[in-house]
This record gives structure tokens, C-alpha cells and sequence, in this order.
């Protein structure tokens, strides 16, 4: 399966017109959605469970305060999983494997949180580095086997995944790790100086919504300007676009490879370490609930592209906290939301098909 | 209610549970809403929302849930919640946790299985590793080595050391493939009975016992009473090792709708019906009556604490 | 039987491939199609041959109107098509090639070997194309190659053959062997089409020639009374001067000069052995030689694209084996790649990009960490001027330029930076003859001010007329090194590995 | 020509530095083998070969735990030294011997002193492997006419689910064609997204698994759990091939099994006849390896490419239904657990050929049923090393053998036909 994927075309949007980046994406939402409840008539629900799901849908993401805030909390780490996944699209990397990296920089970032004691920023600063060194070092990895032995990144991270999971079994065993009193899975709470400010105390302290957030933003600007404006982003995008050009014009493409690896495996970090850090305050087996593969779908809704990847995260973290209170309001289960998901990325990834069922929105084609 | 991991249908944990909630609707027409958990960082957004949803009384199934029900419950002082397989101490004001001793239950069932094996062998496996969950395989293993002790037998329990607290665990309660593989491995090793502590995945074994045939293997199921939950395949189960969530929440529910709820600890126990045995329904012939009152007087023996189990 | 094309048109979004074209061809002739780079031949035959489907007009065979929605039907009708890149897979037997899609199959669809051997074999000696049913493809020479295409055809009972620029990768004795094939087909009484640009060939061995221009059909020639010129005339629509104006000057001093190099090729056999030349200042030096002779492999090698295995290379008296790409192109070494599509050029990347492609990391465009884009677009602009690239603007793709602005952009982009020598491989394929001229004179005047050139071209006519000196390459050696006015026939010679 | 000839002496020169490398990789297992294993252990490692039920019992095979392991040892040092000193044609076998014994060694370090059932064990070894094989199988239909398929995994999951739902309700026979038709759909659904609408490849396949991912638990969650008589099938019962389950380990390895096994083996030599032996065949090879040419010679890329992908949807759509009708008689979300992807690797591993893919099926499907194994003996390995095992070989596999592995030339690109 070497030399084999390209998924270049699927999306360059610093070129795709205007149609491309709003309608689609938008009448794929929309288009999506509308399946989702079609589907939930199918199964014999009534048109009332319908709408009042869809309601629910949107009062549960957007609808009030704490909705807004459930909404960016859910997709603070689906954003920076997201970039490191849009990274690897343009150096032509399929990463996978953001699911473990955010098990292993979390867990990395967990061990800091309750072993080492220093004032606030420091211990909020050293934890998240380590969090996001360590998630580089586990996508280092399949970086290294890529460009040295072919093998190629699909298969190789998603066994990682499967490793991490049992590794992170095995350390929430550790003594060291493990809670006190505890022989379950379940490592020590961080200390309170590792934990990230949430947001809103003023308003209400329940309301979870935590720096964290603030940093996702920062990264996406940091991203956008290494992907076009430094030499190392261009390498990225040169190797992703055409090998052996970039090869001619003298660029290394395996180290170019392992770095963008590396890249996308420190945002996946970081990712597990804010969660930690914001949220969970701990470490528990399956922690990562998914996060590295949901942000798989927001890197393509984004189109790679850093706006695109706030934009669409923002969008799944509302379908996460609306689709809460879709199962409590109507009763209807979280995995709708899945499948809308899935053929979120489905129209996004087939702009034609969309084409094809809204022609007129396009000039004819 | 919010569930655990392993979904309502289960067959076990968490429906034995929603069964007792469901009972308290049936009764008492109040209206219950449930969350289901996919993973462990559902739990505390989950209950957040149960508490915005205005529950008066939110039942959290599941050992797991323990951190995420305190720190919920903390911040809503004012709501009642009961929590299973979680005891706190200091205990909470507004949380109820319900414990089982399951392992006088599992005692017994070791008893039994040790004096119906043909083999000389009994198996066990788990979820993961977990009190809850071990309580069980420990209790069962005891059981067995009392039967040895009485009858100066030597029966053998492959899957769980109660001493060095290591054994089989599937790392899952999902996968029912692995039950039926897990259950295989353990018949290879000589086993005709085996207790599949696992929720669901205990199912998948059963469906092996029941191609295999009752003779060649039996199950022992838990929580519920496999026969009358999983009727399909009543022939295989000997007994099941019940924890009688349903009986407890409801009561529970009860309390809190008479306004007396108080939170701390209910511990469920051969003596006050929490834990128990199900009767051996299809298999009571191979369960010699002999055998059946000895395991009767090991309970009254228990109840009475005349019987220390290991 | 006889095959007639009626006002057949094809166009490709916004180019007219084909427009209006008649033409027609019968058993027992062979008829010559001429054209310049684009001009539409191949589009032409791949509508005859069910490739792809006119947008009007009608094809006749026998005088009835036949329509061919794929392959399948076109083959059905005796039309059978050598491609200008062979259609053949390399992983597969001869004989599976050549049954390919007609299997004689026995029962549950299992194929029958042993027929296919046979039928290769009796065509094979039928027509006296020698070849060994049993041997993967990707091992045989591309002169038999092209035989296992022509079997096919024939095993598919074609009565209509054609041949697009089957010359272009031969060697000039592998060529006469072709002629004489040909003129077997014809005396068996096929009808042929013959496609090149090569202007002696079609005078040569057609019985008729027709020439298209722009994709239109511009002229029809008669092989016996005919010149040259006449037909260069038709093909470009104005009188070009088929020599390139080389003045005379001395050469510098040695500035590239390659000792014992030897190079591994991709099959992990020994690409190029020995490989030993100098290369002076105000010299070009011409590569001769059938395409994968080690051309390739001896440009990587020097380009730091290929690892070299033993021997050495000095540069200005400094020896360098196995440097980065990058650190010989800061030498000054520029290097046009072979195909600007896979290797010059970043399809999708913007003119700009593409332009700063190789050279970002400078001081001039770069503090080493960010990239200074306005820098880039003034640079783009500037080659874009100088080297007379046609674009709307500089942030378009580059894969909207047309195949000659392409080129242009590329040299552009490597002769207007630091530069001592020059690699040129294959620095005009697929460009029209206005660019061609353009190009030669930009390579001719970079000589003259002292630079050395390498220039490495399967189009001997080019070779000729820009090089002071030749060598050939034959089999990753280099069999023969010649001065620019030896005669052809002596070079064609030597391509074939025959030197006395 | 004289290019081959010095190819030929070229390659030999590349054979015996590669020899002296492997050599000393041998020597350097040799030497870990006994340093892992060899120290402290004593008594003796008792492997079962039969049941008490079965007609004709086997003796228990019985090794001394510490001369078995020294002996083993040196044998693999031995071969070490005799790859370097020459290197012989019959390195590969050399090196599975070797490969043979290291794990030999590993088996008996873990057993000495307690028994276990290896006929038991084997016969998981199977078990374990067919719905990896399977997987395989629906990986090489598609990628041979170069449609690389990321969503086997799904693929699976929606025949499982498909097989207990429809077998609830018309038996398990009708449920398993049910099963087959449904991988088929989704195996026309990704036809349609990579072929007509040209999606990335990997991508189609990835939607496809979140898609099926979605679709099943939300069917569980929404139709089974409310009606669970609709989630509780028929499972097919194991057939015993007449004398020859009897034979010992053979027997119950390979003649004891239900119709998937039996089944999966027919596919696996099927596919490989239907690829390498029939016109149809062929002319998909040709597909995968040069569209251009296959559409000049009346070949429809398309259409091949439907079909092949289809019937590789409809293998998975089988190889799924084993998790339900072939085993446990009941869906459970997210069931399949990976065993897509492993699948996947088991045909790199196995060079995109129907036995190759076999044979590294049965590779992984050792390691999983040798990790149970180990649980029960109770080693000192962390059982959740223990479970990483086929994971690692799945990463060691495809980091080893892509190098040498040829995919077929097309892979992963879409083909436009103008016209
Ligand atoms: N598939 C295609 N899509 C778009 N444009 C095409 C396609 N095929 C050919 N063209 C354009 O049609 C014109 C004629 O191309 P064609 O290949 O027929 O020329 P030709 O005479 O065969 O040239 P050459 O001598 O280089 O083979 C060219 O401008 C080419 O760019
Ligand atoms: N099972 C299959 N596997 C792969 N390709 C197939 C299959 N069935 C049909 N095709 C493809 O569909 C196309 C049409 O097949 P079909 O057999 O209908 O053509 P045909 O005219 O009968 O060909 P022939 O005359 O050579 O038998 C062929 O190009 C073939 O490659
Ligand atoms: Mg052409
Ligand atoms: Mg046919």
C-alpha cells in the first residue's frame, strides 16, 4: 500500500471557490441531519420524538449558556486533534492514530499533574509540554516506519491505538499511578495547580467551559501559519502534493514525513493533556472516548484547513452536547449523532454527489 | 437513571437495575428518564444534565461512576442520588450507595459447582479488574476450597486467584465473541463449569454451553437470573449469583418519594435478600438434594456468621 | 475493406482537439499522419479506436456508418491501435497480454494456456515477430515490446493497424526492422496509419501523407513528390528554420568531470557502469541514446537524486559524490527534470509557488523560518516576463499552463538564478515548435556566456543541432563520444551499441 | 544480454550480505531466547494433545522445561552460524524453524511446571483466524483491482449485525445470505463513492466504518434492545467431518468446526483459482495494475472494479456474520473489534495472495489464542502485554514485508475515463 494514497484532491481549500467551501459543507450538514431523522421515522418513532430530537439538537448546543458552554468544551480537544490531523493531510499522512496519541499524552500529562508540585502556570505549562512531547514521540513512531520501512501509516496507527489502550490499562495499574484504595483502572486526581481555570466561574462554577478552549484558538492560528507561511509548512505541503517534485527541489522527504508525524501526534497530545487538565482532572481507562476519531471527521469537514478545522470542531463538539440532550429529552440514542457524523464526511468528501442532489445551488456543471 | 458501560440490555448489571426503576414507575407512575454511557467521560456531563433534566432522584449504576456521582452530588446539594457498587466514607449527605456482598451469594454458588463438576474443574473469568467484579470469582473460588475442605476433595478454580487477586478478564464487557472463546479456553482445561463474571459477555459462553450441551458445560450467570432473563438458553445455567439491584433501587426510589431518603450506605446480604442464588431450574437433577441442603445450611450459616468464608 | 472519418470534431473543454477532420485509408496502404506536438492525432485515432466518442461527425467502414461507444466495439470492427505509450502490463506474460480481454477460455471461464502460447507462437512466426510467449514484459527490451503490441493487435484480427509515433523510442536499426514489418502488414494486406513528426520516416515508407495543424486537417502530400521543408511548412503554418544557429566559440575550462562512476538502477542491477566524461565552460554536451540506456540514472546520480555506488564527481576541481539535491543546486548545478509533470512542477501549487519551488529556503525569500511571499510573487513575475511564460496571472495552478509555458516556466525558474551548469533532460518533449525555437535559443546563448550545459534528448535531430560535442549512451556505458557534425547514421549506429 | 549477467552476479553479491545479516539475527535470537528463558526454571512443561472424550487419545507431550530450552537455543545459533559461513537456497525455511522454536521455547518457559490443552489451543488458533482470513480475502478482491478498502472493518459489523437481526426472524440460514447481501451493499456503497464520485479512497472507507459503527448501535439501541427476541439467532453448529474429526489435533484443528470455517477455507481457494486461473481474473489483475490498458483492450474498468469490490463487500459481509451466527447467536455494538483491520495487514503480510493471507491469519490468530493461554498458565507478563501481541506482530509484519511486497500498480488512485 506504499505510494499508494493521495488525498490531495480532496481538499486544497486556499483554492477551492467559494461554492466549495460554504455550500457544500453546509447543505452536507443540512443534508445530513435530515437523514438522521429520517432514519429515526424509519424505526418506528413518531414525527413529535422527530422534531422535538431535533429541537433538542439545537436548544442542547446552542440553546442557553451552559448549552454554549457543554458545546466548547466537547470541542476543545476535537479542535486540536483536528489540526494534527489536517497537518498530516498535507504532508499526505493519514493519521489514524490521534486516538492514541491523546491516551499517551494525557496519561504522560496525568503522571505530571499529580507527581510534581509547582505554582500554577509553571505546573499548567510543564504539564501540557510533556502531554504534547509525549503524544509526538507515540505518532513518531509511525512517522519513522513510514519513511523507513514503507509501512504504511494507516495499518501501523491504528494497531498503535489498540497498544495504547492496553498500555494505558496496564499504567492505571501502577501503584505510582494508581488511586489510592482503588484496584480499578483509575489514576490519581491532578493537583489543583494543574488543573486549567474554567472559563465562567463568575457565571456559574458548574459551567465547564476552560482555558483550554482559549488554546485551541491559539493553536489554530499557529497552524494556519505553519502551514502557509513557513518554509517547513511548505515542505509539508510539497510532500504531500507531489513526492518527487518535492524530492527534486531537494526537499527531505523523510524526515519531512516523520516531522509532520510528530506534528500531528503533539496536537493529539496536547489534546489528551487539555482534556485532562480541563475536564476529566484524571486519568481513566477510556478517557479518550473517541475524541482522536471524531476529530478524523472534523480534519475533513475543515478541509484541512485551520479555519475550517475551528469552524467544523466547533460544529461536532454542538452535536456531542446537543445530542446529550437529544437522548434526554426524546430519548433518542447518542449514536444518531454518530451516523450523522459519518455522513457529514461522506458529502464533504464526495462534493459531486452533492452536486447532484442540489444542482441548482451550482452553476450547471 | 445514567447506565454504566455495556448498555441496558445487558442482560445483567445495568438491567437489572432499570428493571427496579421501571418497577417504581409501574407502581408509583412516576416518569424516569435514562442516559446510556459510552465511555468514562460521559458520566459526569451525564448526570450534569440528569440534575438540568430535574430529576428528584438520579440512580447511577456502576462502581465507575463513583468520582463523577461525588463531585455531581456535591454540586447539587439539593438533588438525591443513589449510586450501586459504591460505598463513600465519609459517606455523602445526598448520595445513597448500595453495596452487595456478592460473595456470600458466589460462595455458595462455588459450593454447588464444586459438588456437581464431573472434571474436578470450575472456571471463572471477569470484565475487568474490579471489586465488583472480583467480588464474585472471590467468593467462588472460596466456596470452592470449602467444599474441598469438608469433603477433602480437590477441586481446582482456573481463572481467578483470590489470594494473589489475578486471573481471566476479557479487558471488556462487550465483546461476546471473547466470552465463547474464553469459556472454550477454560473447557480445553478440563472445566464444565464456568462463571462468566462479564456482563453480556457472559452470553457469548452460554452460547457455547449450549452448543457443547449442559453435560459437557454449565454456566453460572450474574446479577440477574439468567434462566428467566435469557430464557433462549435456560438449559445451561445451574444457577445464577443474583444481586438484586431492582428489589434495592426501588426501595430506594420509595424512600425518596416518602420524603424519608437519607444518604449513606445499604449493604445487600444473604440475610436481608440483597444477594442470593436463583433456584436451579432446568438443572436441579443434576444438583443432588443432598448436596441442595447442604448448600441451604451454608447460607443459614453465613447469615448467622457460623461460617467464616475463607 | 476501406475506413473513412467524416467532419469528425472533439473538443476538450476549451480546446479543440479535433475540428472538422476527413480522412480515410484502405487495405494495402499506408497512410502517414504528420503533426507538431498537440495537434491532434492522438485524440484523432482514440476516437477511431472507441477511446473516446466524437463530439460530431461519423465514422464509415465499408460505407456504412458504424458508432463505437468503447474499445470493445471498435476492436470488434478490425481496428486495432499501437499506443504512443505502450498499453501493456508489465507484471503480466507476453501471451496474457496478448489475449488480454479475448481469452480463449475453457470451461468455468478458466483460461487455456496452452492455446494462448500457440496463437502467440503462429503469429508470431506468421508475420516473423520474434518473441517468447512465456517472458514478463517488464523484462523485454521496448523494441520487442512494441512487437507484443503489434501481435495483439493482429491476434484480434485488426485489418486496420495504427501506429502512434512508433519510432520515437526505437534505435535506427530497431526502426529499419519496423519498417520492414510494416511493409509485411501492408503486402498481407492491412491498411496502416503511421503517426510521427519525423518528416523522412512518412516520405519514406507512406503511400499517402495527410497533415494536421491546430487540430485541423491541413493538407494531404504525396510521399514520392514532396520535401522536407514542404511538409515542416504544412505541419507549422509558416516556413521555420530547421537549424538551430550555433556560433562558433572556444570552450572554457573543465567544469564538470566524472571519474569510474557507477550507479545502481532501480532493479537493483548495475545501472551505469564506468561512466567517464569531462564537461567544459561555453560547451554544451549532448546526451545521445535510446530512452532507458542509463540517461536517467546517470542525471539522478549527478543531480544527488540517485545514490552512487563507486566512481566520483568533481566540480570545479572539488569532489562531491552523494551530496543532498539541495546542496548540489546551491553549487549552481541546475538541473530541467526529464517531466516537468511529475518532477518540475507542483501541478496544484500556484505559479508563484512553483516558482520559489526549489530555491524558498534562500535568504531572498525566507529568514530561514517564514516565508516571504511578496518576494516570491515579484520573482514569479519577473521569470514569468523574462522567459515569456503566458499565464493571466501568477497565482493561477500551474497545471492550467499549456505544456510549452510549463517548460518555460521551469527553465525560467532554473536559469535565472545563480547558475554554472546546466542539466537539461529532455528540455523540449511535448512543446510546440514556436516554444522549441525559443528554448534552443535561451540554451544556445546560456552557453555562450560560459555556462556549461549537459543536454540529454531521445531526439537525436536536437542533439545535433545544439551540441559541440556527443557521447552516446548504450546499456549504462557510454559506447561512443562524437563531434556534433558526425554523420547520423554513424550516431544511429552507436545507439544500437554498434561501434567499430 | 549482458545486462542480466550482471544482474545476476550483482544480486548474489546483495545475497550474501543479506545472509550474513540474517545469520547473525538468528545467533542474536539464539542468545536472547536462552538469556529470557533459560535462567530458573525447572520441572517439567506438560502440553495435552487430546480430551479424555476423544476416540484416540494421545499420550501428553511431555518436555524437560531447562534441556528443551538449551537445546532449542542452540539449534537456532546453529542455523545462525551456517546461514553465514553459506548462504543455502532454503533460507525462508531456515528461518520459520528458527522462528518455530524461539516460540517453542517461550511455551515451554511459560508451562514448565503446569499443562495445557495444545490441541485446545490450535484448534482457537483456527477459530481465531477465520474471521481475520475472511477480512483478508475481502481486502485482496478489492485492492487487486486496485480499490484499497479501509471499511472492511464496517463491512463486517453490518453483516454481523445483519446476520443476528434477519436470523432472529427467518433462521439462520436465510439470516447468513442476508448478512452476505448487506456486505455487498456497502461493498456497492464505497464502489460507488471511490469509482463513480472518485472520493478518496481511505477516506470512503473510514466514513464507511464510522457510518456502519453508527447505523448498528443505533439499530441495537433503538430496535433490539426494545424487542430482544430480534437479537437472539440460531448459531450453526459445529460439524464433525466423519473419521477425520476423530484424528488426533488434526481432528479437532481443522474437522470440527461449523460451516464458516469449511466455508472460509472454499473462499480462500476460490479466490485465488478465480484471480490466477480465469479470464475474469486476468482481466481484474489487469485492472489493478494498468486500467489504461485494460480499457483499450474493451476491458470496462468500472465494471470490474464494481464487481470485485462488491464481491469483496459481500466476503466481509460473511466474515462478519461468523461473529453472530457463527458464534455467540447475538449482535453486540462494535462486536468485530479491529479484526477488519487486522485483516488488512494479513494481506500485506500474505503479498495480496489468498494463501499467503491464510497463512498470517493463522500467524495472528495464534498469538490470540496463545495470549489466552498465557492468562490461565499465569506468567509473569502483564496480560495486557499479553493481549498487545497481535498488534505488535501486525505493526512488525507490515514495517518488515511492505519493503519486499509489490501492491498492485494502480492502488489507491482513481481512474478517470475521458471521452
Ligand atoms: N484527455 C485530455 N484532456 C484534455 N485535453 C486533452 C486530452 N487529450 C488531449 N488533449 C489536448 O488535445 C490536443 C491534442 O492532443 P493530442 O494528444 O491528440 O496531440 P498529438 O498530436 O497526439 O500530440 P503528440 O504529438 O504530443 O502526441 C492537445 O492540446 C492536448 O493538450
Ligand atoms: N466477475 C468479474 N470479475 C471481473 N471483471 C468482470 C467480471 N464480470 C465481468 N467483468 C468485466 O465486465 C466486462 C464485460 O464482461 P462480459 O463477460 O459481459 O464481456 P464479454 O463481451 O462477454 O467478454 P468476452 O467476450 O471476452 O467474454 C469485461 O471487461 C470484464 O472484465
Ligand atoms: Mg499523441
Ligand atoms: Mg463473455
Amino acid at each position: 500500500m506504499k505510494n499508494s494514497i493521495k488525498i490531495k484532491q480532496a481538499f486544497s481549500v486556499d483554492r477551492t471557490t467559494f461554492q466549495d467551501i460554504f455550500f457544500i459543507p453546509i447543505l452536507a450538514i443540512s443534508l445530513a441531519i435530515s437523514l438522521g431523522l429520517l432514519l429515526l421515522l424509519l424505526t418506528g418513532e413518531s414525527y413529535q420524538t422527530a422534531l422535538t430530537a431535533l429541537i433538542a439538537l439545537f436548544v442542547g448546543s446552542f440553546g442557553s449558556v451552559s448549552a454554549l458552554s457543554e458545546t466548547l468544551t466537547a470541542a476543545t480537544p476535537l479542535i486540536f486533534a483536528a489540526l494534527g490531523i489536517a497537518i498530516g493531510f498535507r504532508a499526505g499522512l493519514f493519521n489514524i492514530g490521534a486516538e492514541g496519541q491523546i491516551i499517551v499524552g494525557g496519561l504522560a500529562a496525568v503522571i505530571i499533574g499529580f507527581s510534581v508540585e509547582l505554582p500554577l502556570m509553571l505546573h499548567l505549562t510543564l504539564m501540557l509540554s510533556v502531554g504534547a512531547a509525549f503524544g509526538a514521540g507515540y505518532a513518531f513512531i509511525s512517522g519513522w516506519l513510514k519513511a523507513f520501512t514503507g509501512a504504511h501509516e494507516v495499518i501501523t496507527t491504528i494497531m498503535l491505538n489498540l497498544i495504547a489502550f492496553r498500555l494505558l490499562d496496564f499504567f492505571l495499574r501502577l501503584p505510582f499511578i494508581q488511586k489510592e484504595g482503588r484496584n480499578d483502572p483509575i489514576s490519581k486526581s491532578v493537583l489543583d495547580t494543574a488543573e486549567l481555570p474554567r472559563l465562567l466561574v463568575l457565571i456559574d462554577p458548574n459551567l465547564r467551559i476552560h482555558a483550554g478552549f482559549l488554546l485551541a484558538i491559539l493553536a489554530v492560528i499557529l497552524v494556519y501559519w505553519i502551514i502557509f507561511h513557513t518554509t517547513i509548512g511548505f515542505e509539508f505541503r510539497m510532500v504531500g502534493t507531489n513526492l518527487n517534485a518535492a524530492k527534486y527541489a531537494g526537499v527531505n522527504s523523510s524526515l519531512t514525513i516523520v516531522l509532520a508525524m510528530s506534528a500531528a501526534g503533539l496536537c493529539a497530545g496536547l489534546a489528551g493533556a487539555s482534556q485532562i487538565s480541563g475536564v476529566l482532572g484524571r486519568a481513566t481507562s477510556g478517557f479518550s472516548a473517541g475524541i482522536g476519531f471524531d476529530a478524523i471527521a472534523v480534519a475533513l469537514l475543515g478541509r484541512a484547513h485551520p479555519i475550517g478545522v475551528l469552524f467544523s470542531g466547533i460544529l461536532f463538539g454542538a452535536l456531542v452536547a446537543g445530542g446529550r440532550e437529544m437522548q434526554v429529552s426524546a430519548g433518542v440514542s447518542l449514536d444518531l449523532i454518530t451516523v450523522i457524523q459519518a455522513l457529514i464526511i461522506i458529502f464533504v468528501a464526495a462534493p459531486i454527489l452533492v452536486k447532484s442532489i442540489f444542482p441548482w445551488f451550482f452553476g450547471k456543471k | 437513571q445514567v447506565t454504566d458501560l455495556g448498555g441496558v440490555d445487558d442482560k445483567s448489571f445495568n438491567e437489572t437495575a432499570w428493571k427496579g426503576v421501571q418497577d417504581a414507575v409501574a407502581k408509583h407512575g412516576i416518569d424516569s428518564k435514562i442516559l446510556e454511557s459510552k465511555d468514562g467521560t460521559d458520566y459526569e456531563p451525564h448526570l450534569n444534565s440528569m440534575v438540568g433534566a430535574g430529576c428528584d432522584i438520579i440512580v447511577a449504576v456502576g462502581f465507575l461512576m463513583g468520582e463523577a456521582t461525588q463531585k455531581a452530588a456535591e454540586a447539587n446539594p439539593d438533588s438525591m442520588f443513589t449510586i450501586i457498587d459504591f460505598a463513600y466514607n465519609p459517606t455523602i449527605p445526598n448520595v445513597l450507595g448500595q453495596v452487595f456482598a456478592t460473595d456470600q451469594a458466589a460462595f455458595l454458588a462455588g459450593y454447588v459447582s464444586a459438588g456437581v463438576s464431573k472434571t474436578g474443574i470450575v472456571g471463572t473469568f471477569g470484565g475487568i479488574n474490579i471489586p465488583p467484579v472480583t467480588g464474585f470469582m472471590d467468593g467462588f473460588a472460596w466456596g470452592v476450597s470449602h467444599y474441598n475442605k469438608v469433603k477433602g476433595k480437590n477441586v481446582q478454580v482456573l481463572g481467578w486467584d483470590p489470594a494473589a487477586k489475578e486471573g481471566l478478564f476479557t479487558n471488556n464487557f462487550d465483546s461476546l465473541d471473547d466470552g465463547r472463546a474464553f469459556a472454550q479456553n477454560l473447557y480445553d482445561e478440563g472445566a464444565d463449569i464456568v462463571m462468566p463474571v462479564a456482563g453480556p459477555v457472559g452470553l457469548g459462553s452460554a452460547s457455547l454451553a449450549d452448543e457443547l450441551g449442559s453435560d459437557k458445560l454449565k454456566i453460572i450467570g450474574v446479577d440477574g437470573d439468567w434462566t428467566v432473563t435469557d430464557p433462549a438458553r435456560k438449559g445451561v445455567y445451574l444457577t445464577s449469583v443474583m444481586k438484586n439491584m431492582d428489589a434495592t433501587t426501588l426501595s430506594v426510589i420509595e424512600m425518596a418519594k416518602s420524603g424519608n431518603f437519607s444518604g449513606g450506605l445499604t449493604v445487600g446480604t444473604l440475610e436481608n435478600g440483597g444477594v442470593g442464588i436463583a433456584p436451579y431450574h432446568e438443572l436441579s437433577s443434576s444438583v443432588s438434594s443432598d448436596l441442595a441442603s447442604e448448600v441451604e445450611a451454608l447460607r443459614k450459616g453465613i447469615i448467622s456468621g457460623s461460617i467464616k468464608m475463607n | 475493406m476501406k475506413i473513412e472519418l467524416k467532419e469528425i470534431s472533439k473538443s476538450f473543454g476549451p480546446v479543440a482537439a479535433n475540428t472538422k477532420i476527413n480522412l480515410s485509408v484502405s487495405s494495402g496502404e499506408v497512410l502517414g499522419l504528420l503533426g507538431e506536438n498537440g495537434a491532434g492525432k492522438t485524440t484523432l485515432m482514440n476516437i477511431l479506436t472507441g477511446l473516446y466518442q466524437p463530439d460530431s461527425g461519423q465514422i464509415l467502414i465499408r460505407d456504412q456508418e458504424r458508432k463505437f461507444y468503447n474499445p470493445r466495439d471498435a476492436i470488434k470492427n478490425g481496428i486495432g491501435m499501437v499506443h504512443q505509450h505502450f498499453m501493456l502490463v508489465p507484471v503480466f506474460s507476453v501471451s496474457e497480454n496478448v489475449i488480454l480481454g479475448n481469452e480463449p477460455i475453457t470451461n468455468v471461464n478458466r483460461i487455456n494456456k496452452k492455446e494462448a502460447r500457440e496463437e502467440v507462437l503462429k503469429i508470431s512466426s506468421k508475420y516473423n515477430l520474434d518473441v517468447d510467449p512465456d517472458e514478463l514484459v517488464e523484462r523485454l527490451p521496448v523494441g520487442v515490446q512494441q512487437r507484443v503490441e503489434i501481435i495483439k493487435i493482429l491476434f484480434r484480427e485488426a485489418e486496420l493497424l495504427i501506429f502512434d509515433e512508433p519510432t520515437a523510442v526505437l534505435t535506427p536499426q530497431e526502426v529499419l526492422d519496423f519498417f520492414r514489418i510494416v511493409s509485411n502488414l501492408k503486402k498481407s494486406g492491412k491498411a496502416i496509419i503511421f503517426i510521427t513528426h519525423k518528416l523522412h520516416e512518412v516520405i519514406q515508407i507512406c503511400d499517402r501523407i495527410n497533415v494536421l495543424r491546430r487540430g485541423e486537417m491541413v493538407g494531404e502530400a504525396n510521399p514520392k513528390k514532396t520535401s522536407n521543408s514542404e511538409l515542416a511548412e504544412l505541419m507549422v503554418g509558416r516556413s521555420v528554420n530547421l537549424k538551430t544557429k550555433r556560433p562558433k566559440i572556444n570552450r572554457g575550462k573543465v567544469l564538470l568531470e566524472t571519474k569510474n562512476l557507477q550507479v545502481m538502477s532501480n532493479k537493483k542491477e548495475m545501472g551505469l557502469s564506468n561512466i567517464n566524461l569531462k564537461l567544459h565552460e561555453n560547451e554544451i554536451l549532448g546526451i545521445a541514446g535510446v530512452q532507458g540506456n542509463g540517461q536517467t540514472e546517470f542525471i539522478e546520480a549527478l543531480t544527488g537524486l540517485r545514490k552512487i555506488s563507486s566512481g566520483e564527481i568533481s566540480y570545479f576541481d572539488k569532489r562531491y559524490t552523494n551530496l543532498s539535491p539541495r546542496k548540489i543546486h546551491k553549487m549552481g548545478i541546475k538541473h530541467i527534470p526529464e517531466d516537468r509533470q511529475k518532477q518540475g512542477l507542483i501541478n496544484e501549487f500556484s505559479i508563484i509557488e512553483n516558482v520559489v519551488l526549489n530555491t524558498y529556503y534562500e535568504d531572498a525569500f525566507s529568514n530561514n523560518i517564514s516565508l516571504n511571499w511578496n518576494s516570491a510573487k515579484s520573482e514569479a513575475a519577473r521569470v514569468m516576463k523574462q522567459f515569456d511564460v503566458r499565464a493571466s496571472s501568477e497565482t493561477i495552478p500551474a497545471n492550467n499552463l499549456s505544456g510549452g509555458n510549463q517548460q518555460k516556466l521551469v527553465i525560467g525558474r532554473e536559469m535565472s538564478r545563480k547558475i554554472n551548469l546546466l542539466i537539461a533532460s529532455q528540455p523540449t518533449r511535448g512543446v510546440d515548435v514556436g516554444s522549441i525555437e525559443y528554448i534552443h535559443s535561451q540554451i544556445i546563448s546560456a552557453r555562450n556566456a560560459g555556462i556549461g550545459i549537459l543536454l540529454n534528448s531521445t531526439e537525436l535531430e536536437e542533439i545535433i543541432a545544439l551540441s559541440d560535442r556527443i557521447i552516446v549512451f548504450f546499456e549504462g556505458k557510454i559506447v561512443a563520444e562524437l563531434s556534433s557534425n558526425t554523420d547520423p547514421q554513424i550516431i544511429g549506429m552507436a545507439m544500437a551499441g554498434v561501434v567499430n | 544480454m549482458r545486462k542480466f549477467a550482471l544482474s545476476k552476479q550483482t544480486m548474489n553479491i546483495a545475497r550474501t550480505q543479506s545472509s550474513l545479516i540474517s545469520g547473525s539475527f538468528l545467533i542474536l535470537l539464539a542468545i536472547l531466547v536462552f538469556m529470557l528463558f533459560g535462567f530458573g526454571v525447572e520441572g517439567e512443561a506438560t502440553f495435552r494433545l487430546s480430551r479424555p472424550s476423544d476416540p484416540y487419545a494421545l499420550p501428553n507431550l511431555v518436555l524437560p522445561a531447562e534441556s528443551f530450552i538449551g537445546i532449542a537455543s542452540l539449534t537456532i545459533a546453529f542455523f545462525g552460524a551456517r546461514l553465514i559461513v553459506k548462504a543455502p537456497k532454503e533460507y525462508s525455511v531456515i528461518f520459520a524453524i528458527s522462528f518455530f522454536l524461539a516460540i517453542a521455547t517461550f511455551l515451554v518457559w511459560a508451562t514448565a511446571g503446569k499443562s495445557f490443552s495444545l490441541t485446545g489451543m490450535l484448534q482457537a488458533t483456527v477459530v481465531r483466524a477465520v474471521p481475520i482470513a475472511l477480512a483478508a480475502m475481502a481486502g485482496i478482491m478489492c485492492e487487486r483491482v486496485a480499490v484499497i478498502n479501509i471499511g472492511i472493518e464496517g463491512m463486517m459489523l453490518a453483516g454481523a449485525f445483519a446476520g443476528a437481526f434477519f436470523g432472529s426472524i427467518f433462521g439462520s440460514v436465510l439470516g447468513l445470505l442476508i448478512a452476505i447481501a448487506v456486505g455487498g451493499i456497502f461493498g456497492l456503497m464505497l464502489a460507488l463513492l471511490v469509482v463513480t464520485f472518485r472520493v478518496d479512497q481511505i477516506i470512503a472507507g473510514v466514513a464507511i466504518n464510522i457510518l456502519v459503527l453508527g447505523l448498528t448501535s443505533f439499530f441495537t439501541s433503538h430496535l433490539l434492545k426494545k424487542n430482544p427476541h430480534l437479537n437472539d439467532t440460531a448459531v450453526f453448529k459445529s460439524i464433525q467431518i466423519p473419521i477425520l474429526a476423530d484424528l488426533p489435533i488434526i481432528g479437532p484443528m481443522l474437522f470440527r468446526h461449523n460451516i464458516f470455517v469449511y466455508l472460509a477455507i472454499l473462499i480462500v481457494f476460490s479466490t485465488t483459482f478465480y484471480l490466477f486461473k480465469t479470464a475474469y481474473g486476468l482481466r481484474a489483475r489487469a485492472v489493478g495494475e494498468h486500467p489504461k490498458a485494460a480499457e483499450t483492450l474493451g476491458i470496462s474498468v468500472i465494471k470490474t472494479r464494481f464487481i470485485n469490490v462488491i464481491i469483496g463487500g459481500m466476503i466481509a459481509g460473511f466474515g462478519g456474520a461468523w461473529f453472530t451466527l457463527g458464534s455467540v447467536g447475538r449482535f453486540d455494538e462494535g462486536m468485530t473489534g479491529g479484526r477488519g483491520f487486522i485483516g488488512l495487514a494479513a494481506m500485506i503480510f500474505g503479498r495480496w495472495h489468498p494463501v499467503g493471507a491464510l497463512l498470517a491469519a493463522l500467524v495472528f490468530g495464534f498469538a490470540d489464542s496463545l495470549q489466552q493461554k498465557l492468562a490461565i498458565l499465569r506468567t509473569p507478563i502483564p496480560s495486557e502485554f499479553l493481549a498487545m501481541a497481535p498488534y505488535i506482530v501486525t505493526i512488525i509484519v507490515v514495517a518488515g514485508i511492505v519493503g519486499s511486497a509489490r501492491p498492485p500498480q494502480a492502488i489507491g488512485k482513481a481512474y478517470i475515463k475521458e471521452n
